[in-house]
């Protein structure tokens, strides 16, 4: 289990980042889907929801043709920061981000759907500007949306595997994630090990879980 | 009996390609039908120990045949030798070394090789790089979990120079290649076994002594695998 | 900056139902907009707050333009305080919160009436600490209307504020409301279906009726008018004394003066607004001795109204300069053979002038 | 099963507020809950609901158990009505909608007003095809009471119905409800801040204050007991014949008769009732010629009840067998000599006795 | 691409009946979940969202041994139906239902959070039994939980693959489902094939996606 230490720490870093750039980015595409009379809406709805079509093998098949060195984003990101985004962290957050996004973007629309414009309204009349009225209303009505947003991207992100492999590379300490030790555990036929870093992850997930949950557990339920 | 029957190979998924072909011979010759699973070795070897309802093991090494053998679950009087696999060395063809002499001279970003826990190829690379006493920083070397996926690395343009299975060589664009010496590493030897299930299976067993006809050898030898000893 | 005040011309189409209004309100004082169930009240509300899109026309407050055809101020900029009628309290704040929110969002410096105040008035003290779900009607209603005092607003839109505090409360509160509003100059535009809500607090009244604005009236004019089975006047004087013995307070109307109970904490000289209903007012032919009214006052007659399709006519009765209006039905006055030009009594009992009563 | 109605005894805390509650009342007819805001009204329409957990006690209707200590019956099995404070209607179906849901979870063949009455009796036609979200508050009122009505429930519950429906159409609409709910049988549990609906529409009154349930009282001793500063009598007469020149009818009372206007479609014979407000009573010693109030009606002084704290004092006058009362400034009762015994004359302007006034 | 119908088939068959099932099961736990007050609800919650965790080659592996026929789960199935669990269409659908659980039953349980009792009251009192007022008022108002639940759990039904080929085994005809024939393609260097598949497979998804979105375009939002 020492062996994975690395692993654990790069994965406990891959999914936080991962999840912290898609609360970012997720969130006004979220709101902006919840509240647009735009026509374009169902398409980009479908597009939020695409990443998963693909088994992750191939997502990551194509995002290594996207990226490569020799591609032009994969050319300007080693221009800009003189090393390569494939095989990389910066690679891995970028693949985790487009494949986690769904997950990210889906639970916030539902929570901010059901948020009516009453309140919002008196918010307004009360002189709070948009970006206000966001911080100190939508979000923490919408609290539950956020927490199972922000699991749902964590939890994905940590088991997530394919996609992580094909642009990683499994690179010791560099791109080689939990889920990737695991794997190859399994296919080395080191049962042993495989079964004890299994055991591990869903035990401590199972208390980091019920733990996030029980502290939300004043739910926003019942107020109507 | 002369009734055709149906077998069930499982296979490792870099020698999906060479196994279509074979079955396809195979079936035009005996009437038999082949249907093929693929998969990594690995998963293989455990899905079998769970019961999979595959008739013969076409595996991607030695090990996990023989240890199914071990586990009671495949005929030992069966288990045959049915490849050797060569090791190239990849690059791109604009280069003006060849891959090898660019892989001495340090010419080199970004090697891709397969996982040496994993795949024979990987572990075969692994003793090239000892032997030629290259020694390259970790962050350099891109491991695939198999050799599919380590020239995935290299056709997408993010490894520069890749080890890889001879028999893929047809299927990637202009590139230069040095094909390894054989004596450079362990054997790749890949061994094929009759599963005990498949015992009364006529297909599966015509399979097996058709693996090492002349007509497959002929086939293996255009995807460029080295007669099995 | 001008010393206007709100001032509107505007049409908003909302499905089958058109609102148009045009109206220039004073800059300060208490507007009233009444009208039925379902006349455009709160739609107009909502327009004037900017809370709509799809309006045309033109929303200007303190010389400032809120909205011009396209162009529109969002409604955070406005500073406007808005009591809603469905109160929308914030649900994830207790009611100090919800208090707070307003008050945190108001510009620094601005003046204002304070919180110790607002809460004072609404009696806010015993809920501050509960959450907002287990109010009562009357309780979210007095929370909601606090919120909007405290958001410091340049302009206060009450739509039905009170309509779920029972009556007692409402009449001790609606006074210190409009006092405060006058304290502090804030202007404020207030729906409500009850009258004495409309006459305790409003200086004018909008009138909307099926969703046209009419023009607006100050609440006398109003008060007579709107209703010709319920006819008022309103007659200014000033306080002249009390009898603390008999609880009584006298009223000086010119050389005429009125006897009403109540009054004990005003100040003699103060002026004061009395609303006399018509129904109130009897007419004797001379003054009566041996009669528990007491406020028998010499009037003339300037005219005679009957009251068609009803039993009554009405007088306007020359009172110092100030008119009265009488009810009696046509029976009474046939017999006593009223004229215009005649002078008569004015009885008006003091039970029925108690402010106290609604 | 027993011919009683709702019967309850229960005690439920919410946070720091206690409710308690014990009463029987009738099985048909109207009982309003009356309190001030806070007092506990909605509390108590819910523990009878049965939508609270954590009541202890008893409520039992029409010989049924609905709750007892731990035992309860679902809500959806009692077939209660219940128009909402805050309305609660649908917002995914339209008016239609709204007014289907409960009756289509009627059990098949239950007797009730059908849905073309109730339309016409709340004016829902031209709301019908409309979503909820456009409607303003008091039609969404009006709605919410039509679905109430719709489920066919055996008993109503009504939270403040008409709180934002405009006086002039609840007036209208007040009498025929009560006509539809006696018609039908169906007893109702009413909540108003407004004395004028209490009035129009109450058999009973049940008094809640701070968490208390009171005695459940007659109308007419509520009227009269409820509020010291506004008493009224309760007059029962008949109706004698029309003026209709005048637009006046006379009613009489024993001996003595008043006459006051507007009771033109009331058939000549049929019983009355009045409720003359103390403060519209005026006295006079001897009879009074030249004056404009025509009813001058000769009664006993019973008893004189000085109002401490206030300017008046009220008298208890003796007409045929009924009770007047008067309320006049102590003031006058003074320069009068009033005295027990003594026989006076009432004085009563028509115009104060108009039933179409509020 | 034609050698591709079954694959197809399958896979739209098994995201169907995997999503079925979960609506079947998922929606009475997540509404549990969002209206218990019970002190193993975090837990629970917790437990609901782990399936992610584990990458799916892993937790085919892990299914692999709890369903096999010499397992209880396993021997069972044989007794009554015959077949094996593992490498059969019902040993698929058990895997995709544990492996999509998360994304049936958290939004979900987003959704159900925002429903306030008030309306729930009012059906009540109208005669409506809490199975009537679920499938009258529950379901219409949480209607775009449901929609993002259905999506979420059908495509990634579709895209999954490690979980599949684990405990399916990659039987053409059977088990193999289209995820694992487009990985088959680019592990098998058939490039062509591989994009030709992507792309269609992307393109239809998005078609549908759009029209689905679109007839749900009336959101319940702005009724408050
Ligand atoms: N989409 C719509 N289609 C048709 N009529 C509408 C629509 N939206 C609102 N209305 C109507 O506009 C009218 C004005 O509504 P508003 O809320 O302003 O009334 P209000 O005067 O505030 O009434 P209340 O005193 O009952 O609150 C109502 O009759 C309402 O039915
Ligand atoms: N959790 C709580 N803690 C303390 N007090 C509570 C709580 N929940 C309700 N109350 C109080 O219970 C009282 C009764 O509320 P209820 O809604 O029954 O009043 P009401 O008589 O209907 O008033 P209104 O006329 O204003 O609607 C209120 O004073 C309310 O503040
Ligand atoms: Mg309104
Ligand atoms: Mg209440």
């Amino acid at each position: 289990m020492s062996g994975s230490v690395p692993a654990i720490l790069l994965t406990l870093n891959l999914a936080a980042v991962t999840t912290l750039i898609l609360f970012v980015l997720g969130t006004p595409l979220a709101w902006w889907l919840a509240n647009t009379r735009s026509r374009v809406r169902p398409f980009i709805e479908a597009i939020t929801a695409l990443p998963l079509i693909l088994p992750p093998t191939v997502i990551g098949f194509y995002l290594l043709i996207l990226l490569n060195p020799t591609a032009p984003i994969g050319r300007f990101w080693v221009t800009v920061t003189g090393d390569t985004l494939t095989f990389s962290f910066a690679g891995l957050v970028i693949a985790s981000i487009l494949y986690s996004l769904p997950f990210m973007v889906q639970p916030l629309q539902t929570a901010f759907d059901r948020i009516g414009r009453d309140q919002i309204e008196a918010a307004a009349s009360l002189g709070a500007s948009p970006l206000d009225r966001f911080f100190s209303l939508v979000l923490p009505l919408s609290a539950r949306g956020f927490l199972t947003a922000g699991i749902l991207t964590f939890i994905h992100t940590i088991g997530e595997f394919g996609v992580v492999l094909m642009v990683g590379g499994n690179i010791p300490g560099r791109t080689r994630t939990l889920s990737i030790a695991l794997y190859d555990h399994v296919e080395a036929l080191r049962y042993d090990q495989a079964h004890a870093l299994a055991a591990g992850l869903v035990i401590l997930s199972l208390i980091v879980l019920s733990l996030v949950y029980w502290l939300n557990r004043r739910s926003p339920r019942h107020d109507g | 009996s002369a009734a055709a029957e149906e077998a069930l190979i499982a296979v490792a998924a870099n020698f999906t390609r060479p196994a279509e072909d074979l079955a396809a011979a195979f079936q035009a010759e005996t009437g038999h039908t082949i249907r093929i699973a693929t998969g990594s070795t690995g998963a293989l070897y455990a899905q079998i120990r769970q019961g999979a309802p595959y008739d013969v093991f076409l595996a991607a090494d030695t090990e996990r045949p023989a240890r199914l053998v071990a586990d009671g679950l495949a005929d030992a009087d069966t288990l045959t030798p049915y490849a050797m696999g060569r090791l190239v060395l990849v690059g791109a063809d604009t280069a003006d070394l060849p891959p090898l002499d660019r892989l001495r001279a340090g010419d080199v970003q970004r090697l891709a090789l397969a996982n040496a826990d994993l795949a024979p190829y990987g572990r075969a690379a692994e003793q090239v790089l000892d032997r030629l006493d290259v020694c390259l920083p970790e962050r350099q070397r891109l491991r695939g979990q198999n050799v599919a996926q380590t020239l995935a690395m290299f056709t997408t343009g993010n490894a520069d120079l890749a080890f890889i299975a001879r028999a893929q060589l047809g299927g990637i664009g202009p590139s230069s290649a040095s094909l390894i010496p054989a004596d450079w590493h362990d054997p790749i030897r890949q061994d094929a076994v009759l599963l005990l299930q498949a015992r009364d299976n006529e297909a599966a067993r015509a399979w097996m002594d058709f693996l090492i006809s002349p007509t497959a050898t002929d086939i293996l030898d255009a995807y460029g695998y080295g007669a099995a000893e | 900056m001008t010393d206007s005040g709100l001032e509107f011309d505007l049409t908003r189409r909302i499905g089958g139902f058109i609102l148009r209004g045009r109206a220039s309100l004073p800059a300060c004082g208490i507007v009233s907009v009444s009208g039925s169930s379902g006349a455009g009240k709160t739609s107009l509300l909502r327009a004037i707050a900017g809370l709509d899109s799809g309006l045309s026309g033109q929303v200007r407050f303190a010389g400032e333009t809120w909205h011009d055809g396209t162009c529109r101020m969002p409604v955070h900029r406005r500073r406007i305080g808005i009591a809603f009628q469905d109160t929308r309290l914030f649900p994830h704040q207790s009611v100090a919160g919800n208090l707070a929110y307003g008050a945190a969002r108001a510009p620094a410096g601005t003046p204002g009436p304070d919180r110790a105040e607002i809460i004072a008035l609404l009696d806010l003290h015993p809920l501050l600490k509960r959450a907002v779900a287990g109010l009562s009607g009357g309780e979210r209603q007095r929370v909601s209307l606090g919120r909007a005092l405290l958001s410091r607003p340049r302009l206060l839109l009450l739509d039905e504020p009170l309509s779920a505090v029972d009556t007692a409360r409402r009449n001790r509160l609606l006074p210190d409301l409009r006092q405060l509003l006058l304290d502090h100059g804030i202007p404020a535009l207030h729906v409500s279906h009850s009258r004495a809500e409309i006459a305790q607090l409003a200086d004018h009244v909008l009138p909307v009726r099926d969703g046209q604005c009419g023009a607006c009236h100050p609440l006398n004019d109003w008060l007579a008018a709107q209703d010709a089975s319920h006819p008022f006047s309103l007659l200014e004087g000033h306080l002249a004394g009390h009898d603390t013995e008999n609880g009584l307070s006298t009223v000086r109307l010119g050389e005429a003066s009125l006897v009403l109970p109540g009054l004990g904490e005003v100040p003699a000289g103060a002026s004061l607004r009395l609303i006399v209903r018509a129904r109130d007012v009897a007419l004797a032919l001379d003054p009566v001795p041996g009669l528990s009214i007491r406020n028998q006052i010499p009037v003339r007659i300037k005219g005679i109204r009957p009251q068609p399709g009803t039993a009554y006519c009405d007088l306007d009765l020359a009172l110092d300069g100030q008119v009265l209006t009488a009810r009696i039905t046509r029976a009474a006055a046939d017999s006593l053979s009223l004229e215009t030009g005649q002078s008569v009594i004015a009885l008006i009992k003091s039970a029925t002038l108690d402010p106290a009563q609604e």
